[in-house]
């Protein structure tokens, strides 16, 4: 028999990459998207702002891996990123490494971090594993703070000389077809190029042999280790990656930004937040669930902050309008504690009315849709 | 030589806070034998299949699978020697489907790791696919491949059990350990799962441990029973001989 | 023994138990313990035995199980939608199977804990009393941890707990396992004895010859339905029940 | 030696506020098996409730302290009946996840009910100091003593010998056989976090005072200190709690005062009680008094 013939035998849904026609039309018609948004929106605001969803995107599909796939709750997401930033703030622009070496930086210091909370993931359950993540967000920040001649201290640390070409490809000042892009731009498709790739890693380590360890060790972890996975090797795995992912997207959320400064610790834990809101909106247990929670999720505060107008309409009793643009116009909300608002909301809506996410509603509308048009009702549960 | 056994348990004695769930266990299992484990609730059953697999370390005693000693390695290691498991109240990954969970029994008969897997082309996806075609054997053979993607947590449980057995034929053991496979199954699921066990033994070189409270199925498909009373063995022998014997006849039906 | 069709305390019918983990429920049993008996209820492992201890006692949420159909009838009352607490006020207490004793908390404190349900102090002394009378040594280790008591001591403190309620209805779900012989004699004795004192008894067990040995009438669970019943005596000579209980090899190899 | 003194008031009195935050997560975590992140929200309402009643409505300290109490306790175990109670058999991270939303939206619901950037919350020592021995000590220090050995002597003494603390640590340990006699679990439940949200309350209002008077957002944060502190004594500990409460107080305060090196840097002491508390997990994973999880196949 041919290997191609026994390819097809064994073909599931959760082994191949796009599993059916609407998965690719979904796709393609996303590719399309990617391609298009610069050269229609031709404003440097929202391509930060979509770039940062990219950015958030890459880091959250690192959450998804640890949390949706490996069962592990981590609130340090955010301290990662942070990492991940100074890394290209040092590397990339104090020695101007080129950008295939910052990024590889940011990605190996993020494992290395992972790999060192590894040890605790393995001796901790559930809840005490979560404190030590939490931790790692005040040690992150006192040494960010501390560290003077790397981090720049309290004053932060500019990222804008870092490269951004690779080969004769200068995301900083993109020509193509004789059109010329704007940094914003050209840090959006790196992004979001990024994204796909990650995205792309994230989903083969999920449907070969380590990611169905990874879902084994969180679905029965005694029973992984009966059958022969070693919980120690995959969970330290998961925070490997995880971390990696993270790192990855701290640097490209901070060349996005330009500048990189401590924030205080409340801040990070609060980031980290968004990123376990990011996840659980989009879909535990599912890559694509992760982009589409940062996608949504990623630009709420300036979503926010660019719509209040929506919002300020007058609560009667009060006499005040429900969200205030600026502190002059005295809302019962400022709008950047209303976006905080929203992303506590919904991640305690989702977790009590629809634990799935998106990914999960998407796939009980397509079962329906499948239900009426006979079509294969394959469900895909776990990619 | 003398030959040697394939599984030999001597003097194992495990305690919890002072109190012995197994107390001085002796036997032996040989190549291709079916040894049942009989006895009353508590006598200890699932304690010597946790101490065998390595979920608890007994107090004292060896045991010898293979002339290697298992006293003290993890439960991954054993599994790489070659004992596979069931589990009473069934150890499934409920949220992953019959494939998946076949396939999980061959994890440590596979090589693809982070960076390979990463990849994806190339060997992880030769690999995934010589795997996935001897699961897909398999689950034809225990008649499971009508359950495609369904996770199997949503499968009743008859078919739960058929799962599990099929995920320790995937791991190629060459001693499976049964803990109770047809506790709690109506009669039509327990035949289907006696047959089974015996077309297993048919076709594959393994031997089988097994605890069970149905002594009409044990009495069916045992080459020789061990019963365990109080985490002691009171008796062994082949199947007529034991179920004679005074001392098993007074554990089961109570000294009162 | 007393008549079985007069006005029975407790009345099952046609009682149906699903959990959302499809093992094996009721499919349909019914039964009467009348006020005064001793009623065990046998079968082998899997038969339903405990699952309907849980749908008596209102546990069955604690198990992601429900009644599906049919009732529980306590002195002429529906039980079956009632809470757990609820049905302990009611009259029921249950003795766990695996003791379940708070292992944290004193003898004492374990005590006052089966007693939760009493509002009357007095009450609640005289039912302290009369359980250090069923149980001296109780009365000695009050203070110890219950942790630290022998698995028959830690028996008779959960039947000690149970019996703080002022049960009308007294369950014990396997209150022999685990336990060496002499212990089990001791057991039967005291179950025997507060059925003398006045408790109606419903009695789980698989030492199916202690429990007939002391039984007004038994009911045989196989497979979530009841598959033999009669007379104590009866039941315990019957070739039948060996081969139901404890499976046909074993039952005639002896018998 | 009199600095050690004087540090050594203020190392306790911070280790007794520690300790009743730590106490108020315990609590719950031992009665609900739930791990919640919203109790540094709970200290942080709570000091916004007293300074509410107390300086604006111009209520009484003590009145304004133990209404702020009632109502905490109410809106604890109101969030535990709306959005904890009916996740309780989900997946076991789900409800972190949900307190951390909690804590989240608590935290923004105080910054826009109390606009202003900080408060000062007026108590009867104010900034008085007195004397002893040559030592001086601050008497928010002596009124935080006080107050948390009084707080936590009454908790101790209804969780052993009433009742209803037997119910609870009877739920606590086993809640199908604490059903089985009788005990009303759920109320369990709403009792512990009532509790929790109680005693947060002085815990937020001795913070408050301690740190000059001046009331923040920034407080949930300070309250997050406290996590080492029971993570230290054992999740599951109510003793532990206090132990480990009184222990990162002391070393925060010490940190602070001895360790003056350049190279140490701001924040040490904070940190600090995350790396002890490190140092503890790796050495003992269920923390010093905490019971060690049974793994079961």
């Amino acid at each position: 028999m041919s290997s191609r013939a026994d390819a097809a035998r064994v073909a599931t849904p959760s082994m191949k990459l796009l599993p059916d026609k609407l998965t690719r039309m979904m796709f393609g018609l996303a590719v399309l998207i990617f391609l298009v948004t610069p050269l229609v929106l031709d404003d440097d605001f929202w391509m930060t702002v979509l770039a940062n969803a990219g950015a958030f995107a890459v880091a959250s599909i690192g959450l998804s891996i640890l949390t949706g796939f490996t069962g592990q709750v981590s609130l340090g997401h955010a301290a990662l990123l942070t990492i991940g930033g100074y890394t290209v703030g040092y590397f990339g622009a104090d020695h101007g490494w080129p950008m295939w070496a910052w990024m590889l930086a940011a990605i190996l210091i993020g494992a290395l971090v992972g790999v060192a909370i590894g040890p605790f993931a393995l001796r901790l359950k559930g809840n005490y594993l979560v404190v030590v993540t939490l931790a790692l967000v005040f040690i992150t920040g006192y040494v960010v703070e501390n560290w003077t001649s790397v981090t720049g201290g309290f004053d932060g640390k500019s990222v804008n000389s870092a490269s951004l070409a690779i080969g004769p490809v200068d995301f900083g000042e993109l020509h193509i077809f004789g059109r010329d892009f704007s940094r914003e731009q050209g840090i959006f498709y790196l992004c979001w190029i990024m994204v796909a790739l990650t995205a792309l890693v994230g989903r083969n380590i999920i449907r070969t042999r380590p990611g169905r360890a990874m879902r084994a060790v969180r679905d029965r972890d005694v029973a992984a280790e009966v059958i022969g996975v070693s919980n120690a090797r995959y969970k330290i795995a998961a925070f490997a990656i995880s971390s990696a992912m993270a790192g990855l997207g701290g640097a490209l959320y901070a060349i996005s930004l330009r500048f990189i400064s401590p924030s205080n610790p409340a801040a990070e834990l609060f980031l980290s937040i968004r990123f376990v809101a990011i996840i659980i909106v989009g879909g535990l247990g599912t890559i694509y669930g992760a982009v589409i929670g940062a996608l949504l999720l990623g630009p709420l505060p300036e979503l926010v902050q660019e719509f209040a107008g929506l919002f300020d309409f007058t609560i009667p009793i009060v006499d005040r309008p429900l969200v205030g643009d600026s502190p002059a116009d005295n809302g019962i909300f400022s709008a950047a504690s209303f976006s905080e608002i929203l992303f506590g909301v919904l991640l305690v809506v989702f977790l009590i009315f629809a634990p799935e996410g998106i990914a999960g509603m998407i796939r009980r509308l397509r079962r329906r849709l499948a239900g009426r048009s006979n079509v294969d009702p394959d469900n895909v549960s776990d990619n | 030589m003398a030959e040697r056994s394939l599984l030999s348990v001597s003097a194992t004695t495990l305690e919890f806070g002072g109190v012995s769930a197994l107390l001085d266990v002796d036997f032996e299992v040989e190549s291709g034998e079916l040894l049942a484990v009989i006895g009353p609730n508590g006598a200890g059953k699932t304690s010597l299949f946790n101490c065998l697999n390595g979920v608890y370390t007994p107090r004292h005693g060896s045991i010898l699978f293979e002339g290697i000693e298992l006293v003290g390695k993890r439960p991954a290691r054993i599994a790489n020697l070659g004992i596979a498991r069931t589990f009473q109240n069934l150890a499934l990954f409920a949220n992953l489907d019959v494939i998946d969970n076949l396939m999980l029994g061959r994890h440590h008969l596979m090589k693809t790791g982070l960076a390979a897997g990463a990849i994806w082309v190339g060997r992880a996806k030769r690999e995934e696919i010589a795997n996935r075609l001897i699961c897909k054997d398999i689950a034809e053979f225990l008649d499971l491949d009508q359950f495609g993607s369904t996770p199997v947590g949503l499968l009743p449980y008859g078919i739960q059990k058929r799962i599990e057995l099929g995920r320790a034929m995937a791991m190629e053991p060459t001693l499976l350990l049964l803990d109770e496979p047809v506790a709690g199954m109506n009669l039509e699921e327990r035949n289907t799962m006696t047959a089974l066990i015996q077309q297993v033994r048919a076709e594959r070189d393994m031997a089988i441990l097994l605890v069970e409270h149905d002594v009409d199925f044990v009495m069916a498909i045992a080459d020789r029973v061990l019963v365990l009373n109080f985490g002691r063995v009171i008796a062994t022998g082949t199947p007529d001989v034991v179920t004679v014997h005074p001392e098993v006849v007074a554990a089961y039906l109570g000294a009162g | 023994m007393v008549n079985r069709s007069d006005d029975p305390l407790l009345v099952v019918t046609d009682l149906r138990v699903a959990y959302s983990h499809a093992i094996v429920a009721l499919q349909g049993v019914s039964l009467a313990v009348g006020r005064g008996e001793i009623v065990s209820l046998l079968g082998r492992n899997g038969s339903g035995k405990t699952t309907l201890l849980r749908a008596l006692t209102g546990l069955l949420p604690y198990h992601d199980g429900r009644i599906v159909d049919g009732e529980v009838r306590l002195a002429g009352t529906s039980v079956s939608t009632m809470s757990a607490s609820g049905i302990v006020s009611a009259g029921v207490a249950q003795v766990m199977e695996g003791r379940r004793i708070f292992a944290e908390l004193t003898v004492d404190e374990n005590l006052s804990a089966g007693a939760v349900t009493l509002r009357d102090r007095r009450q609640v002394a005289s039912n302290r009393d009369a359980v250090f009378s069923l149980f001296p040594f109780l009365a000695d280790r009050k203070a110890d941890q219950a942790g630290y008591l022998s698995g028959g001591e830690q028996q008779m403190l959960a039947i000690g707990r149970a019996m703080m309620s002022s049960p009308d209805l007294l369950i014990l779900d396997e209150p022999s396992l685990g336990l060496a012989p002499m212990v089990v004699t001791r057991i039967r004795d005291i179950v025997t004895e507060i059925n003398e004192r006045g408790a109606t008894v419903l009695l789980v067990e698989q030492n199916a010859a202690m429990a007939l040995s002391i039984s007004d009438y038994g009911y045989i669970l196989s497979a979530g339905q009841v598959a033999k019943e009669g007379p104590g005596r009866e039941l315990e000579s019957d070739p039948r029940v060996r081969e139901l209980y404890l499976g046909a090899a074993l039952g005639t190899s002896h018998g | 030696m009199e600095k050690f003194f004087q540090l050594f008031v203020a190392a306790i009195a911070l280790g007794g506020i520690y300790a009743l935050i730590a106490l108020g997560f315990v609590v719950v975590y031992k009665a609900t098996g739930t791990f919640n992140f919203a109790q540094g929200g709970f200290v942080l309402l709570g000091a916004y409730l007293v300074y509410q009643f107390g300086d604006d409505w111009s209520l009484p300290f003590f009145v304004a302290l133990i209404l702020a109490m009632v109502v905490m306790a109410g809106v604890a175990a109101g969030i535990e009946r709306v959005v904890i109670r009916p996740m309780i058999n989900g997946p076991p991270f789900t409800i972190v996840l949900i307190t951390l939303g909690v804590l989240l939206i608590i935290e923004q619901a105080v910054r826009t009910l109390w606009s202003e950037p900080a408060y000062v919350l007026t108590t009867p020592w104010g900034n008085g100091v007195t004397e002893v021995a040559g030592v001086s000590i601050r008497h928010v220090d002596m009124w935080t003593v006080g107050f948390a050995t009084l707080v936590l002597g009454g908790f101790f003494a209804i969780f052993r010998f009433t009742t209803i603390g037997i119910a609870m640590r009877a739920t606590a340990f086993d809640q199908e056989a604490a059903a089985a006699q009788g005990i009303k679990v759920g109320r369990s439940f709403s009792i512990s976090w009532a509790i929790a949200g109680a005693v947060a309350v002085v815990a937020g209002a001795m913070l408050t005072s301690r740190t000059g008077s001046v009331l923040t957002p920034g407080l949930s944060f300070i309250a997050l200190r406290a996590f080492p502190a029971m993570i230290i004594g054992g999740l599951d500990s109510p003793g532990g709690a206090v132990a480990g409460g009184v222990v990162i107080g002391v070393v925060e305060v010490m940190a602070l005062g001895y360790l003056d090196f350049d190279w140490i840097g701001s924040g040490f002491e904070v940190v600090l009680a995350y790396v002890l508390m490190i140092i503890v997990l790796l050495w003992r994973p269920n923390g010093l008094f905490g019971t060690r999880a049974v793994q079961r196949v």
